[in-house]
């Protein structure tokens, strides 16, 4: 299940939802909003999502993660709207028999969802400004050269 | 000529000062959308780093647009 | 910091613990009990542990993790006593300003924890008999001849 | 002859029968106090899977041990 919300993200309300007798190994990743990027002063991040393409494409990146590493349960929910530091922007969770397929399925669904759902995030920097933030495959491309 | 509905979205709607437009345009592919739309609001952004999407569904530059479609325009992503 | 407890683990009030500003990946591992291990049914777990070496050996696991995958803060709790199927029995979570670094230490913290730790772990099956288990990588070895 | 403490943990303390006895035998390593309680014991797990400490510090099997020292064995561990 992967859901957008405009609400505070429960972890661990989500948690509890993943919870199942056959489950050995819980692996969960939350992205916080941090007070920096790339040298900048972050007071804010804004969220933009397009919720209709962001949850077909979450729910195939769940059926992904499921075929190559085998788990019981995952859930992921994307928070938009305006964001202070610290705030919980996202949140993976998965439950699997051991924790192998926990570990790599979390990680799978995060690295996938950061770059192939609509969400966009723009800065509000402490002097002012603000910018739309790029994605980081786009930045790895353009650092390389 | 199709009529075609553009939805852009962050950056994308900033630099067109619009949410949508419907335009009446040659097009043949979302690519052509995508370059008339630029050329119309003064945008630079390579094709590469964008996603686009059709009627709601993940698309190709090379998918072909049709009378009547939504073409959604998103710039580079950066959930999470 | 890593502590052993007696009591049910409360991860989002550790989690909470671990909140700085500079963060934005955290990655959580929770061990929780499960109702089957090769083929025999579970009922409860029983775990023992050494708490003076425990927390020694743990903390030195926390530094090695620091050098390795630098992150920002990590806590870890394991869990004695006699656990019932779905409880927490250890849980690890590590914040950091990248999400690699808290998957990263993350893993390494739960992977050298579970072969280095002085805990011990007895599962009493559905059919009245008990058993210790054996370490994962001693049970690695002799699979492997 | 020294006197040892060894303290058993886990399936070890089952296999002796208590978690901790007083025993005074020639020892230089703790493999040598190892060795001697499995014979006392009839325990027959490989070293190679086991862990030991000393006074509360994690050694080796070819750690030396003092008069007064107390042994920590460990079976095979499992945690988490």
């Amino acid at each position: 299940m992967i859901r957008m919300t405009t609400d505070s993200i429960d972890p661990d309300a989500l948690r509890r939802e993943l919870f199942d007798p056959a489950a050995g190994g819980y692996c969960a990743f939350e992205g916080w909003v941090r007070n920096e990027n790339e040298g900048h002063e972050v007071l804010r991040l804004e969220y933009e999502g397009y919720e209709p393409v962001a949850v077909a494409e979450g729910e195939k990146i769940l059926v992904e993660a499921a075929g190559k590493f085998p788990y019981l349960r995952a859930h992921c929910v994307h928070r938009t709207g305006m964001l202070e530091i610290g705030d919980c922007a996202v949140w993976v969770g998965v439950a699997s028999a051991h924790r192998d397929e926990a570990f790599k399925a979390c990680r799978y669904i995060i690295d996938e969802l950061k770059h192939r759902l609509p969400i966009w995030k723009k800065e509000h920097y402490t002097n002012g400004d603000s910018g739309w933030v790029n994605c980081e495959r786009c930045a790895e491309h353009a650092h390389g050269g | 000529m199709k009529t075609i509905t553009v939805r852009y979205f962050a950056m994308f709607r900033e630099q067109a000062g619009v949410n949508e437009e419907t335009l009446s345009l040659d097009a043949t592919t979302a690519a052509d959308v995508f370059e008339h739309t630029k050329a119309r609001h003064g945008s630079s952004e390579p094709a590469g780093h964008c996603k686009v999407a059709i009627n709601d569904e993940m698309a190709d530059w090379t998918s072909p647009v049709e009378d009547g479609d939504t073409v959604l325009l998103f710039p580079p992503v950066a959930g999470g």
